[in-house]
């Protein structure tokens, strides 16, 4: 066939006075503003568009629209672009994407000839043997797949998401759905309406009728003076529970695309219907077009689809394209009518030609074949609102049966009428839809706190008294019995199907898995029918005993980029992150927070607490502000010691077990006031910790007077550790003897530590020095860091990091949750079984700590390796001498620099538990060192006298 | 996005919330035997249809609450928003 | 309470607030729409029965706010909890006040000023803004002027009150510090659609 | 397999290029790849659940113990639950020995599986990394790494250098908010064509005599002598199956259902540690291959591959709430991409096509329920997570030795039901939260 562009049309959207140059595979061509790709394309002359995925067989137009399953185009970095669909833009880099070395000589078009051998699922059939050139094989039919390439250097551009919680949205925006939104806004309801196309109007856009273009601007004048919010070129590709809704827009002026997720009160669902191709011999050749292509060519962009046409005509559209064909100067050579017993058997004729053969094996001569076979249903929507859609054979498609009452079906998709009988259809839809709408609003603004008060009953569930559309008739046009095409993108024909469905793949969704039809990138709207239609032939069943598949999101396919959106990232810090950034740091990410892990030389910063002072930014610890009577209550709850008897100003440690008994985290809790206490938590585990206490408090023991407050960054939290940290503190904090006697270890005061009040002071330390765990409140935490600086310079003061720290509380055998412990970890395994108080009456875990007393469990042991140089990777496995039998695992691992030497923590069976015991540990370098479980898990200071310094 | 009706916020999408799994009484750690205790720490009805669940509303008003929810359906006896009682498997 | 009454955090002698937000921002081009760090407003929370004499005195219900004759800012956060906010001045009046119920209930309040950074976004397209953030439904209807809620901003999870200034669309939203800088930016890229700008701390808090 | 001639039916040809050539020629046409039977009244076991599990399983009690009248009964078509819906990851790079052993057999099975079966089942062998965003994942995959090659499984860590190598389109710059700081690779790992190996055991164990039912539901187990009502539960044994179809008696029935575990094993009074919650799967249109490894990432939740067709295959971990309803939702197609995009940011051009999701039963260490019940003769092969269809062969091939020979073999003694009973937990969960 050989397309051209004609003289204008009195219903085309392009502009002849914008002129658009781009690239087609390589060669200069043009169009005008309005265009799609394939339009200008087309109206060049182009007829070959792609190669068919595995034989290789040249495509042309099919649908001419976002459907069309040959015009899969790869523009610049962008794969699989839908040619019928995406408008022309100057200067676009246009690729054929399925075809080497070149569109019209393709070498894998062999493939066509070895076709009665690749019959579907030809490949679970054979490469079995010899085993070892499968991977060969693999990467030979990997060269197949089809579809674009993807740059890998592209960026993740600027894509937006918003929200949206109109009362109404209307999916499509033909008649019927364009009045649906019109009506629905009429009644007060707010309303988006939603148009897959570029322009709103549906099917009216590329009818030529005097009269359906009139209405088709009278509609548009309607919208233009409502409230309605209208998207063009932008889709609603899912429906979720609730009506929460996917909607992409692709023409957003700030973002590449924008995904709008709306929570509607009523969906409107108004796709109208999607043309199918007809089976038959040959029918995938360029030059076979649909009814709507062919129109679509000739009313939007003016282009004579081919000099000499037949046409298959099973309805009206059939018969207005030929009319329209006639109009830009296609001569009809014949109208093969369906709908008195016409058919097309088969095409004949060279490359350019598709002369038709009918029924009677006469055969037309022809350039064209326009077919007019009937339609799909995109029940999408509906289906992802739990409806079954019903065939109805004497329509010949699939209806809506029971979809969820919030969801309306309205034009093509509920029935056939004449315009003014879908207008009115759609009017009826919208104010049924806005009366419903109007229903949950009232329900939701009742049941919400903040939300204005309602006044009056909540409105009653509108009836739908909705005038059925009706259902003209149309032949069932299908055939299983010729090689025709039934799933054009991926190469899937009728007698595949039959054969499938031969070999035991008879159901619908066997048949598709084993085949593959419907599988590609239109997931069925123009193959679905077709399928079921040959698979219920070849079982002798009806398309209605067959059923059909379920159609899942996307309605249409959606980028990744548009998906992700804006990535949001929170990201957390402490007040003195300022101080850290300027003094060097070497920052690490701990969950959400960004911690300074060193400052240089984690080393030195060890020494340096060891023999003067340092400072550590330690504001991530959990911090839970505890008030009321009932607090000594629902500590000695969730610890697994005594919590009673605490007095004001004391500190006591704590560790915490699930009900299963595993360890879930430690800290220390200060008594601050007489019903006012600070629990602090691991940092990983402040949030989870206090939801642990939440629960604890709503569900089990509502009654107990306590309220808790997080306020772990309300304070930046800052620990001075070191020999010379007390004289540090002298020179900074008011109002607090801070002398051994008066302010000893495991003691909380409250201070004015340089100039600030309300700090808190803790006599205790991760790090074994003597330290002060300073809490100041988070406003003037930075002030605080900067005096100590200032004020300790002469003391050799400085900063040290999370990696110095990890060091010294290994060194003093300090576990840490979740690194030395285990999903598995029972209480008594961390060594501090003393600490469980089972005489307590009631406390988390306390039967599984029971039992678990009895019980032989691996234990946390402090280990060293005997070759003091050698520092074992963390998680290396300790075994059994030579052989393979693992008896535990290294936990934790640094050197030491107080020690100079290796030094470690681990989990072992509890018979190596025992102080002095000789273990083996295996190195990742599969080297076996010998290592020594020592008595005690510090491996400096045991006796912790610098602590209590 | 499932709206799930918080009895102090009102409806609020799911992702608000954390769910808290079955709804079970915890047995008297004092009287408990083992069989009891670790029925009440693993074992479920995990019945396909109506449920006594926790929900815990994190992002709203941090409250802890128990309500039934139909499982196969995730409609909620608490009346659901009009017209969304289809469900199941599409 | 007699601990609580006395706002010691926000104490005359101590150094400047520092606020979260650190990083400076260069004048934008005035638009509808105005981002503000309010982060240094003295907030204490408030706890007591949901509806007990404390609730009654405060007049907030949890989903609404009040501004009290002293001045100061009621918000009804949660059920039993409400956010105060104002000058220390206002603040301290308004929670003295409660000392009165606490024999006749369990209640509590705590300064918050320094856990929980505040900044107001101002504009006729505030709401729009908002929906690019925040999955909560910003119509009248459903969040009228006063409304208070609770939710996901950006991921991070605020409080934020309708508080209208001279009838053009306010909110302020809290969040912990620490999320503050990033959050104060995740709003400006929300706004720039709208042609947000960046504006002095207004240190106002209530509705006149 | 000289033994078994005898119980052999007529062989049906078999599949080789050769074959297909030969039926090309002629346009014959292949037989049904397993018959249609009547449903007998009684089978020496009924195996609830046909996917890669219950026909496993039936295809291993017919080939290694000679019991070929057994019933393979499920309430859709063959593969129509999880087998068809999962992401087709093949692994045996566990955490915990007892898990390395049974997995590692498992793949060990998959090798043979193209020739065994006589179908490609597609094995594609192209290598498996499990990123490590932070130091504490870190520390789990050397921990992995090191348990592995104890179990002479192929697994190690290696750094975002090699990373690169093995998988040039992940951004292993210091950009990403959670950088790549290293993985954990496991050679052997890869993907399978999932639908193949439902059929490959279907179509194996037809040929020995096994019958499949489709569209058969089982609506009650049939019990006596259980302290239960109806003579269900602890100390009963079972006598048959109720179905839509009718009664069948059998002594034995295997229960290897997903999503539908514990309906199932309530029938028979036995409770399970079993909560059910969907997990969701997403796959794109083909691109040209660019991805040459099976990628996850446990901090971001999300693994994918590409598929020979070129498409890629996404999963997730599974929805937050239980749930027996199999439909998609936005917020995990918005997750996905952006984690995607945070591991690859040159594919976001590339368009998802279909979103699905399949019914996971969930257990509290991430192990699964193997093995012998309080009730005589009703087995359960369930509990499966998200991590079932790697595990089909070796489950198959064991839970057919525990049916035939009344005792539990070795290698999955760790997994039986009776460890929630005593608080023996399975390792498990640091390795398989993080999911495939």
């Amino acid at each position: 066939m050989t397309m051209s562009r004609q003289g204008v049309q009195p219903t085309e959207v392009i502009d002849r006075a914008a002129k658009l140059r781009f690239r087609w595979n390589g060669k200069r061509f043009s169009g005008f503003e309005g265009d799609t790709i394939a339009s200008a394309l087309a109206a060049s002359g182009e007829q070959i568009f792609s190669r068919s995925m595995k034989y290789h067989r040249p495509r042309g137009i099919l649908t001419a629209d976002y459907w069309d399953p040959n015009l899969m185009v790869q523009v610049g970095d962008d794969p699989n672009v839908r040619a019928g669909h995406r408008l022309l833009e100057s200067g676009m880099d246009v690729r054929s994407q399925n075809a080497w070395p070149s569109l019209n000589r393709d070498i894998k078009a062999a493939n066509s000839l070895f076709g009665r051998f690749l019959t579907a699922g030809f490949y679970y059939k054979t490469f079995m043997r010899p085993q070892w050139l499968w991977p060969t094989y693999e990467r030979v039919l990997a060269t197949f797949a089809p579809g674009g390439k993807i740059d890998l250097d592209t960026p993740h551009a600027y894509h937006d998401k918003r929200y949206t919680h109109p009362d109404v949205v209307v999916a499509g925006a033909g008649p019927a759905g364009i009045e649906a939104a019109l009506a629905a806004s009429g009644e007060g309801a707010s309303v988006l309406l939603v148009s897959h196309e570029h322009a709103v109007g549906g099917h009216l856009r590329y009818s030529s009728d005097a009269a359906d273009q009139a209405a088709l601007a009278e509609l548009r004048a309607a919208l233009d003076a409502s409230d309605v919010e209208v998207l063009t070129d932008s889709t609603v590709t899912g429906r979720y529970e609730d009506n929460w809704l996917g909607i992409v827009q692709r023409n957003h002026p700030i973002a590449v695309e924008r995904l709008i997720k709306a929570r509607a009160k009523t969906l409107v669902a108004a796709p109208g219907l999607i043309e199918r191709p007809y089976v038959f011999e040959g029918n995938d050749r360029p030059g076979v077009i649909t009814s709507g292509a062919a129109r679509r060519l000739a009313n939007l962009w003016g282009v004579k689809p081919g000099e000499r046409a037949v046409v298959f005509s099973a309805n009206a559209d059939g018969d207005a394209a030929a009319a329209d064909l006639e109009r830009v100067g296609t001569e009809i050579a014949a109208v093969i009518d369906g709908r008195t017993g016409g058919r097309i058997s088969s095409t004949s004729g060279s490359s350019r030609a598709v002369d038709a053969v009918v029924a009677d094996g006469a055969s037309i001569d022809a350039d064209l074949l326009v077919v007019a076979a009937g339609w799909t249903a995109p029940t999408s929507l509906l289906n992802m609102a739990g409806d079954r859609p019903v065939y109805d054979p004497a329509a010949a498609r699939f209806f809506p049966s029971d979809p969820p009452s919030n969801v309306l079906a309205t034009g093509g998709l509920a029935g056939d009428a004449d315009l003014d009988g879908l207008r009115q259809h759609g009017a009826a839809t919208g104010r049924l839809a806005a009366a419903r709408a109007a229903a949950v609003r009232h329900r939701l603004q009742s049941r919400t706190a903040r939300a204005l008060p309602v006044d009056g009953d909540e409105p009653a569930w509108a009836p739908d008294e909705r005038v059925p559309l009706g259902r003209d008739p149309h032949p069932e046009l299908y055939r299983a019995d010729t090689h025709g095409m039934v799933d054009m993108s991926e190469d899937i024909s009728s007698k595949d199907l039959v054969a499938a469905a031969h070999e035991g793949y008879d159901s619908v969704e066997l048949a598709k898995r084993y085949t593959t039809a419907t599988m590609g990138p239109s997931q069925g709207k123009l193959e679905t029918v077709n399928t079921v239609a040959a698979i219920a032939e070849a079982r002798g069943e009806t398309i209605s005993q067959v059923g059909t598949t379920v159609w899942r999101p996307p309605y249409a396919p959606l980028t990744l980029g548009a998906l992700a959106g804006r990535m949001f990232e929170p990201v957390r810090v402490s007040p003195i992150h300022p101080w850290h950034e300027a003094n060097n740091v070497s920052i690490i990410q701990a969950g959400q927070w960004l911690r300074p892990d060193h400052y240089g030389d984690p080393a030195a910063e060890v020494r340096n607490v060891r023999e003067n002072v340092g400072l550590i930014d330690v504001t991530p610890l959990g911090k839970l502000d505890l008030r009321g009577p009932d607090v000594p209550k629902l500590l000695s709850l969730l610890y697994v010691n005594k919590w009673m008897k605490l007095g004001v100003g004391r500190v006591r440690y704590g560790m915490m077990c699930a009900e299963d008994g595993v360890v879930l985290d430690d800290g220390v809790t200060g008594r601050l006031g007489e019903d006012h206490y600070m629990m602090s938590t691991t940092s990983s585990g402040a949030g989870g910790v206090w939801e642990w206490v939440e629960n604890w408090l709503q569900t089990e023991r509502p009654d107990w007077q306590v309220h808790v407050t997080p306020v772990t960054t309300a304070y930046a939290s800052i620990n001075v550790a070191g020999p010379k940290s007390r004289e540090l503190m002298s020179r900074v904090c008011e109002g607090v003897d801070l002398d051994a006697e008066a302010f000893p270890y495991m003691t909380v005061r409250e201070a004015t530590v340089a100039g600030v009040a309300g700090c808190f002071m803790w006599r205790i330390g991760f790090t074994g020095e003597l330290s002060f765990e300073l809490h100041v409140p988070a406003g003037h935490g930075l002030h605080v860091w900067e005096a100590l600086m200032d004020s300790g310079s002469d003391l050799g003061v400085g900063p040290f990091g999370l990696e110095a720290q990890r060091i010294m509380r290994l060194e003093k055998g300090h576990f840490i949750v979740g690194q030395d412990t285990d999903g598995l970890t029972l209480g008594p395994s961390t060594g501090l079984g003393s600490l469980i108080k089972l005489d307590k009456d009631d406390f988390a875990g306390k039967p599984e700590l029971a039992w678990a007393a009895d019980r032989s469990l691996p234990m946390v042991v402090a280990i060293q390796p005997d070759d003091p140089d050698v520092v074992p990777e963390e998680a290396a496995q300790i075994v059994r001498g030579d052989t393979n039998e693992i008896l535990g695992r290294i936990t934790s691992s640094r050197y030491s620099p107080t020690l100079n030497r290796s030094i470690c923590l681990g989990q072992v069976e509890p018979d190596l538990a025992a102080g002095g015991t000789k273990v083996t540990v295996l190195l990742e370098s599969g080297e076996r060192i010998g290592a020594t479980v020592i008595d005690h898990h510090a491996h400096f200071d045991p006796a912790g006298e610098r602590l209590r310094g | 996005m499932l709206l799930v009706p918080c009895p102090n916020c009102g409806p609020r999408n799911s992702t608000d919330l954390r769910y808290g799994g079955e709804s079970h009484a915890r047995p008297d750690p004092n009287t408990a035997s083992p069989a009891e205790w670790r029925a009440y720490l693993y074992l479920r009805d995990n019945p396909a249809g109506w449920l006594r669940e926790n929900w815990y509303c994190a992002s709203g008003c941090r409250r802890w609450f128990s309500i039934e929810r139909n499982t196969a359906t995730n409609e909620f006896r608490d009346p659901p928003l009009p017209g969304d009682k289809r469900g199941g498997a599409a | 309470m007699a601990e609580a009454a006395s706002p010691q955090n926000s104490a005359p002698q101590s150094p400047a607030f520092e606020s979260p937000v650190v990083r400076s921002y260069p004048a934008m081009r005035a638009g509808d729409l105005t981002l503000s760090d309010e982060s240094a407003v003295t907030k204490w929370l408030v706890r007591a029965g949901a509806d007990g004499p404390a609730a009654d005195l405060l007049g907030a219900p949890f989903g609404t706010s009040r501004a009290v004759a002293g001045g100061a800012l009621v918000l009804g956060s949660r059920p039993g909890e409400w956010i105060v906010l104002g000058t220390a001045g206002e603040v301290a009046a308004t929670v003295a006040d409660l000392a009165g119920c606490e024999e006749q209930e369990f209640c509590s309040a705590l300064d918050w000023t320094h856990g929980r950074a505040m900044f107001r976004v101002t504009g006729t397209s505030a709401a729009r803004m908002l929906e690019k953030v925040c999955g909560l439904d910003w119509s009248d209807h459903m969040t009228p002027e006063g409304a208070v809620v609770s939710a996901s901003v950006a991921l991070v999870t605020c409080d934020i009150a309708r508080n209208d200034r001279d009838g053009v669309r306010s909110y302020l939203i809290f969040c912990d510090r620490s999320f503050g800088q990033y959050l104060f930016d995740a709003l400006i890229d929300a706004g720039n659609e709208f042609g947000l700008s960046v504006a002095a701390a207004s240190h106002s808090h209530s509705a006149d | 397999m000289a033994g078994l001639a005898g119980r052999l039916r007529k062989r049906p040809p078999k599949y080789s290029a050769a074959a297909l050539a030969w039926k090309g020629l002629r346009g014959q046409s292949w037989p049904r790849v397993w018959r249609d039977c009547d449903l007998q009244r009684s089978y020496d076991a009924v195996v609830i659940g046909g996917g890669v599990h219950g026909l496993a399983t039936a295809y291993y009690l017919a080939r290694n113990h000679g019991m070929t009248n057994v019933a393979v009964l499920d309430k859709a078509y063959l593969g129509s639950g999880g087998s068809g819906r999962n992401t087709a990851i093949v692994r045996s790079n566990y955490l915990t020995p007892e898990g390395v052993a049974f997995y590692d057999r498992s793949v060990h099975l998959y090798e043979q599986m193209a020739v065994e079966l006589n179908i490609n089942v597609m094995f594609s062998q192209r290598g498996h990394l499990t990123l490590a965003h932070s130091d504490s994942s870190l520390r789990t995959m050397h921990w992995r790494a090191e348990v592995n090659k104890l179990g002479g499984v192929n697994s190690s860590v290696i750094g975002p250098d090699e990373i690169k190598k093995e998988c040039p389109s992940l951004d292993t710059s210091d950009h990403p908010r959670y950088p790549i700081q290293g993985a954990l690779y496991h050679p052997p790992g890869g993907v399978v064509r999932h639908d193949a190996v439902v059929w490959g055991y279907a179509r194996a164990a037809d040929h020995m005599g096994v019958e499949m039912h489709q569209k058969t539901e089982v609506t009650d187990i049939l019990c006596e002598g259980g302290d239960g009502p109806d003579g269900k539960g602890a100390g009963g044994r079972v006598t048959g199956v109720r179905t839509n179809r009718g009664d069948i008696s059998t002594p034995i029935v295997i229960n290897c259902t997903a999503g539908w575990a514990s309906l199932i094993s309530t029938m028979a009074g036995v409770r399970l540690p079993i909560t059910t919650h969907p997990l969701q799967a997403a796959v794109t249109e083909p691109v040209k291959m660019f991805l040459p490894t099976v990628v996850v990432s446990g901090s971001l939740h999300v693994y994918v591959s590409q598929t020979d067709r070129g498409e890629l295959v996404f999963g997730a971990s599974v929805d937050p709430y239980a749930n027996y309803s199999v439909r998609g939702s936005l917020e995990f197609t918005e997750g996905l991409a952006g984690h995607v995009l945070e591991l690859m940011p040159g594919v976001s051009r590339m368009r998802i096509l279909r979103q699905w999701s399949g019914l996971c039963d969930m257990t509290p260490d991430y192990s699964p329920v193997m093995g012998f019940t309080p009730v005589d003769g009703f087995l359960v092969d369930v509990g499966w997570g998200t991590y079932g269809f790697k595990a089909a062969p070796v489950s198959g091939e064991q839970m057919a030795e525990a049916a035939a020979t009344g005792r539990t073999p070795k290698l999955i003694e760790a997994f039986a039901l009776s460890r929630f009973d005593n608080g023996e937990l399975v390792g498990e969960k640091g390795a398989a939260s993080v999911g495939h």
